[in-house]
């Protein structure tokens, strides 16, 4: 359906408009304007500057966490090593994979890239509901910061990123550690809901005039994908982690077996999260991997339908293979087997997508610009990965390799395969884009290689250590059991995977200053955040576009019609028909607040307190009443300009 | 913009560093607090109820860690002081959670008891507890009344609900006795 | 006694050469394993091929790259026959995938029911339960004076099928020894067992498998198989008292033992040390390793366990024993002489 | 799409700027937000059911909780939808006088639901602490006041905000929106209500 033939739109025939004047930009700049200062930072609502705050927030993470890694390495490079001792080691291990799960990969890959780029590619000129959007970035960095101190305070976490009861419950885990992982569970899931509102709205109701649902990029079918699946798993480990929380502080059962409490029903809470989870930090990297190989096969992807339906069913069939994280607790052998099948199934939708590359792979005219090199390495690493997860699938292979260094090898080869190798490629090919310049090359090949190199040898050793019956989370281990030299190589993969990391960094700050000015569409690619200038304004789009197919640029008519009649005095919006993307209503986008600031100050109180002491909640939840009313309450100013403006539908 | 996030950081480390935290270390190996001191303790006066005698106030730096805490609650149960005391309820022995200390509720006194035992029933227990684990179980049974700071205190355990969480427990002011010991 | 003892160093001996091979891959010493084993290979080939497949077609597609050209290139116009071509491609591949992928559901299936499903006529039932941070063994008997407790060493019968009843007091533990079977966890307020049975006589090693804490690194054990007789030697032996000591160095080392802080959470059968906070004593020196396997069963380490175990197990439960010189030396040489 | 060349436009000036139900994105944002709530007390009640297959007698050791106030509490909610179904009326009709006396009206429902919650709670017949089952019915107590705690305020925020000069057309679909969270909240509480008197008595 092009635009012209569906009716609203059919009004839009001779009046043609002169290209966007001087003034007319002008008066967009006043309406969109970000307060800027120390000040100014706590009150900003654009989709660009809260996407680049996570952006850079999960990063700095990433590289923390990256730090305790290879000091986890230097304790394992010997047997018998003192180096750090069970304590630390216990805390490092613990807090590494709670920052990558929560701090890193779920912020960067879902949140950060989504609230940067959907708006953009959805062709509206801000996210829905920015002010939660800015909520949601506080709420998380004070989750971060929490956690973090926490460890400074040596009351890291250190339970392992799943704490199972009864370990971390109030008898196994004396002092604050357990909570502070509880809590900033609260925090960061609270975040990670709060955007998948925002982007689920974005998507639905945000798209520009004539992108209907089949007309729209896989990343957005990724994004939109994985607000629900958010929506759905993050309540579990929330409430999961409550529980345990409750049983610390205020003395519950619910996890206590000698008073009807169980100690499995947390393992299938935490994995019902835990394992879409998985899904939740892979399906960014396949968008951004569909993304990468469109622009670069210069074709529009083969199998359209085929990647959505397969998004979709991950989404899907991701929520009903939890169980098989918990193999060697004994559960019935006809259920093992159920979840065997569909652990097997999921394999489906993901070859399907492999093999779609492929097609378009060859179907294309491939130009190997830089970014795909992290393609070909996502292709090689997650194959690994995927194919060691057939072995685990199986009930009794994965009954002698649970809970080894061979599971450890396997996960990070699917979740650094499938989320950090896109990463790097997705910073590569849309840091032009939000920084205006392009990165250089021949730092990046240093770091791909760098990377590449240094994590096989990390991870892929990690294999022969579990078959060789090494377990996860030893803070050390036996001369006798001839595991140094294996060890000894992985730690110097480890710190090749470090160098690789500050080479980027390096490369981004070289970058800023001497990389080579991007233009507006350095790609020549097809969707829409390639039609702004970079870095984009905060009105986004001086015209609003329409679209004409699924790569907006590329299928544009020679007058492919912009949008009029959408105020640029004051933040409108448009707001467009979920399935067919037809124009319906506008709506006014919330002004710069400091007010979500506010809120999450308040209700970081509210969860820190209740670490402490249940009853503070009393006297805490006050000021989170007061700051939400505050965030509410409308501007008198800005009522009276509604209401002598304002069209009611009939 | 980074600047602003640095300001964050600081702020908030500030913040958390006001609680101050050696409550969460895990000393496996170490002198026990004022090992030197503790000879020089005097068990108060034999017949309860006598004034005491001023003993100088000992610092149980056990106190301060949650971990040795637990660890004193554990060997509450497995040195079976449960069988007199029960949870701090008392039985053949004084409840341990009330605002009664027949020998003195500081640190010292209490070490002392558990040490070198008291009459009518307590035994002493110097060479057999090491004194290290002796500190620690001062440290829980002072818990049992409320005395140390919530952050510090066990939560619940992995049994029957028997009393409320140590955590839990309001504090108690402890007074001498009065009168004589209820028990016999 | 001495002859089992005998037996087991020489199996040791043998052993030797693989004495570090924990593996489960490369030393099966049971049919489950050795089951497990097989899949595992079967598995890996497929899995093999597939990659060579997928990456192959990959690099196929980039061979006819070109990296140098500067400018992006126009957009290709759709080409049906090239569209035609890859549908072809991708449905064959899909189909290949899924077929493979009911071969795998199928063989673990089978597999699996072949490991659980181990029949056992009156089997040897083991009580295994998890502590913190090591394993106490139970070998039960109707008559309550001959059910033997032990830690951390399992003697078995080669060719007998073993049940093991697994509880845990304290947190998750998982029992896993590779040669053997797939890992167990034993979880608080659960009971569960698991049948399982060595053909080869030897000393296998195992561990917990499951994060329990700070010595979870330390929470190993072994599994001794020997023959049925050597087995019910070993077993009436530990169905003894512990020996009344003679000399007076052994008489002193046990009053040691009975004055200070070990009688307060060990049991030796025989004396008045009944605690059973740690590991039962009453044969500790007929065991090849101390300290759930962290450390051997020699004078030294054994002294140096009891004065310090802190150094040697950083968290562990067991306390330091500073004692006199002369109290140790006893002490160690009474430990020793319970065979 | 900055070709400095003329070009056919869609005008869109004409499209209005206030619209109720589905075709307003907030109306999309409540929805998404009951459905992260709603699955999460969804999950409280599975570990209800959850913790009922581990023990044979149950509740465990306590009587259930007493059927009084709960069910007067139940009634109160359901009567409670009443003025709820009235605010979207009036809000739909852009009536302020309507919204503002049923505002007034649902908030005084409220009122009275959360007195009855308090005496449920006193009528629980357990401490959370009593075992599994106490500190799970407990938490799904809890859980469904705070939405209960939520939406009262919200009503009553509206209820203010509806008094002063400060009501445009956004306002109208905000009153409409929280009517909507309010069948969400009535719906939610009777299912609770059900868990936890009905089931600790029928299964």
């Amino acid at each position: 359906m092009t635009p012209s033939s569906n009716p609203k739109m059919a009004v839009a025939e001779p009046p043609v408009v002169p290209p966007p004047t001087a003034d007319r930009q002008l008066r967009l700049q006043r309406a969109w304007k970000e307060p800027t200062g120390f000040f100014g930072w706590f009150t900003k609502v654009h989709h660009t500057s809260i996407g680049t705050r996570f952006l850079v927030t999960a990063f700095i993470f990433f590289v923390l966490g990256g730090l305790l890694a290879m000091l986890m390495r230097l304790q394992l490079a010997r047997p018998e090593n003192r180096f750090l001792g069970p304590d630390k080691y216990n805390q490092f291990f613990t807090m590494h994979g709670s920052t990558m799960i929560f701090l890193f990969a779920v912020p960067l890959m879902f949140q950060g890239l989504g609230i940067y780029l959907v708006p953009l590619i959805v062709g509206t000129r801000n996210i829905a509901f920015p002010r939660l959007a800015a909520f949601s970035y506080y709420i998380y960095l004070f989750g971060c910061v929490f956690f973090w101190v926490g460890l400074l305070l040596n009351t890291g976490a250190d339970r392992g990123w799943f704490a199972y009861v009864t370990l971390s419950g109030p008898d196994f885990s004396p002092g604050k550690r357990v909570d502070f992982w509880a809590q900033m569970i609260t925090f960061t899931e609270t975040s990670a809901l709060a955007t998948a509102v925002c982007l689920a709205a974005t998507i639905l109701k945000h798209r520009a005039p004539g992108m209907s649902l089949n007309r729209m990029p896989m990343i957005l079918w990724e994004k939109l994908v994985l607000s629900f699946m958010v929506i759905f798993a993050m309540p579990a480990v929330m409430l999961s982690s409550s529980m345990l929380l409750l049983d610390r502080t205020v003395g519950t059962q619910f996890f206590n077996p000698a008073e009807g409490g169980d100690v499995l029903l947390y393992q299938h809470l935490f994995w019902f999260f835990g394992h879409p989870d998985v899904y939740i930090i892979f399906l960014p990297g396949t968008a951004i991997i569909t993304t990468l190989v469109t622009c670069f096969t210069r074709r529009h992807i083969f199998g359209y339908l085929a990647l959505v339906v397969s998004t979709i069913s991950i989404g899907f069939i991701g929520f009903g293979v939890w169980v098989h994280h918990m193999f060697a607790t004994g559960l019935p052998q006809m259920g093992e087997s159920f979840f065997t099948a569909a652990t097997l199934m999921i394999v489906i939708p993901t070859a399907v997508q492999f093999f779609c590359w492929i097609a378009t792979i060859w179907e294309g005219r491939l130009q190997f610009k830089f970014p795909m090199w992290w393609v070909a390495g996502f292709f090689f690493v997650f194959m690994i990965g995927g194919l060691s997860g057939l072995m685990l699938a199986s009930v009794p292979v994965d009954t002698q390799v649970h809970d080894t260094f061979f599971v450890v090898a396997h996960f990070h080869y699917v979740l650094i395969g499938g989320a950090v190798f896109p990463m790097f490629g997705a910073l590569y090919f849309w840091i032009p884009k939000m920084m205006g310049r392009m990165m250089n090359e021949k730092l990046g090949y240093w770091n791909f290689w760098l990377f590449f190199i240094g994590f096989n040898m990390t991870f892929f050793t990690m294999h022969f250590l579990g078959l060789r019956g090494m377990t996860r989370r030893v803070y050390t281990y036996l001369p006798e059991m001839n595991w140094g030299w294996l060890n000894f190589v992985a730690t110097i993969g480890a710190f090749l995977m470090g160098a690789g990391v500050l080479v980027f960094i390096i490369n981004f700050f070289w970058s800023r200053v001497h990389g080579r000015i991007a233009g507006t569409d350095p790609w020549k690619a097809g969707s829409l955040e390639w039609a702004v200038p970079s870095p984009p304004p905060h009105y986004n789009f001086a015209e609003l576009p329409t679209v004409n197919g699924r790569e907006a640029l590329w299928d544009a008519e020679p007058n492919q019609p912009i949008v009029t009649g959408v105020r640029d005095d004051i933040r409108e919006v448009l707001i467009t028909d979920s399935l067919d993307g037809d124009p319906d209503s506008k709506m006014d986008s919330p002004e710069p607040s400091a007010w979500p600031f506010w809120a999450a100050i308040a209700i970081t109180g509210l969860f820190v307190g209740s670490v402490f002491s249940a009853k503070s909640v009393e006297y805490t939840s006050i000021p989170v009443i007061i700051t939400l009313i505050g965030w509410y309450w409308p501007k008198w100013r800005e009522t009276q300009q509604r209401k002598a403006t304002e069209v009611w539908s009939d | 913009m980074r600047i602003d996030r640095l300001a964050f950081l600081l702020v908030g480390t500030a913040l958390l560093l006001l609680i101050a935290c050696q409550r969460e270390d895990r000393r496996f190996r170490e002198a026990p607090p004022s090992s030197g001191v503790v000879n020089t303790i005097q068990v108060s006066e034999l017949h309860p109820g006598g004034q005491q005698i001023a003993t100088p106030p000992v610092p149980n730096s056990y106190e301060e860690s949650a971990y040795a805490v637990s660890e004193g609650k554990r060997l509450f149960s497995q040195f079976n002081c449960v069988g007199c005391h029960s949870n701090g309820g008392g039985g053949i022995g004084p409840p341990l959670m009330d605002n009664q200390w027949i020998y003195g509720g500081e640190p010292a006194n209490i070490f002392a008891s558990i040490m070198e035992g008291r009459p009518n029933g307590m035994p002493s227990w110097r060479g057999r507890i090491p004194e290290d684990q002796g500190w620690e179980l001062v440290a829980y049974v002072r818990s049992l009344s409320g005395q140390l700071a919530k952050d510090v205190a066990p939560g619940r355990s992995d049994h029957m609900s028997g009393k409320k969480p140590e955590a839990n427990t309001p504090r108690e002011t402890p007074t001498g006795v009065t009168g004589a010991p209820t028990h016999q | 006694m001495k002859l089992s003892r005998a037996a087991a160093y020489a199996t040791l001996l043998l052993l030797a050469g693989c004495q570090s091979n924990h593996s489960m891959l490369w030393s099966s010493a049971s049919k489950q394993a050795s089951d497990i084993e097989w899949l595992y290979w079967f598995i890996f080939w497929i899995c093999l091929v597939v990659f060579v497949l997928v990456i192959a077609f990959f690099a196929g597609g980039l061979a006819k790259s070109n990296v140098d050209e500067e400018e992006m290139a126009p957009i290709l116009e759709s080409n049906e026959p090239g569209d035609r071509r890859a549908k072809v491609g991708v449905s064959i591949a899909l189909g290949i995938t899924v077929v493979t992928l009911f071969v795998v559901l199928a063989l673990s299936i089978v597999t699996g029911k072949t490991t659980e499903g181990l029949t056992s006529k009156n089997p040897i039932t083991i009580e295994v339960t998890g502590h913190q941070w090591w394993w106490e063994l139970r070998y039960p008997n109707p008559q309550a004076d001959l059910t033997v407790l032990s830690a951390n060493e399992i003697h078995i019968p080669v060719g007998k099928p073993i049940v093991v009843l697994t509880a845990s007091r304290d947190v998750i533990h998982s029992f896993w020894a590779p040669n053997i079977d797939g890992k167990r966890d034993l979880l608080p307020g659960y009971q569960s067992a698991f049948t399982f049975q060595i053909d080869k006589p030897g000393i296998y090693h195992g561990q917990c498998a499951e994060f329990c804490g700070e010595q979870h690194a330390h929470m190993g054990f072994e599994i001794v198989a020997q023959t049925m007789d050597e087995f019910q030697h070993w077993l009436n032996q530990q169905r003894k008292p512990a020996v009344e000591p003679q000399d007076a160095k052994l008489v002193h080392g046990r009053d040691v033992f009975l004055t200070h802080a070990c009688v307060l959470c060990h049991t030796i059968r025989g004396t008045d040390a009944g605690s059973k906070v740690g590991p039962d004593l009453t044969h500790m020196g007929s065991r090849r390793l101390l300290a759930a396997t962290a450390i051997s069963n020699a004078p030294g380490s054994l002294a140096g366990w009891i004065t310090d175990p802190q150094r040697i197990k950083p968290g562990v439960r067991m306390p330091a024993n500073p004692l006199a010189p002369a109290d140790l030396d006893a002490l160690v040489t009474y430990l020793r002489s319970l065979q | 799409m900055e070709r400095l060349s003329e070009r056919p436009a869609l005008d869109v000036s004409a499209l209005p700027t206030v619209v109720f139900g589905p075709r307003n994105p907030v109306w999309l944002g409540t929805i998404l937000f009951m459905l992260i709530e709603g699955s999460m007390i969804a999950m409280v009640w599975a570990c209800y059911f959850y913790y009922r297959t581990r023990t044979s007698d149950w509740p465990p050791g306590v009587l259930p909780p007493n059927l009084t106030w709960g069910v007067a509490n139940g009634i109160v909610f359901i009567l409670s939808l009443g003025p709820a179904w009235w605010i979207r009326r009036k809000a739909r009709a852009g009536d302020l006088l309507g919204c503002r006396i049923w505002l007034s009206v649902l908030a005084l429902f409220g009122l009275v639901n959360i007195i009855l919650r308090g005496f449920e709670f006193a009528n629980l017949n357990c401490r959370w602490s009593a075992n599994a089952y106490a500190s799970t019915i407990w938490v799904l107590m809890g859980v469904h006041s705070g939405h209960l705690l939520t939406d009262f305020i919200e009503t009553v925020v509206l209820a203010a905000l509806a008094f002063t000069d400060r009501v445009d057309g956004t306002r109208f679909t905000d009153f409409d929106e929280n009517s909507m969270y309010w069948y969400f909240v009535v719906g939610i509480a009777l299912v609770t209500n059900f868990v936890v008197y009905g089931a600790s008595r029928l299964f």
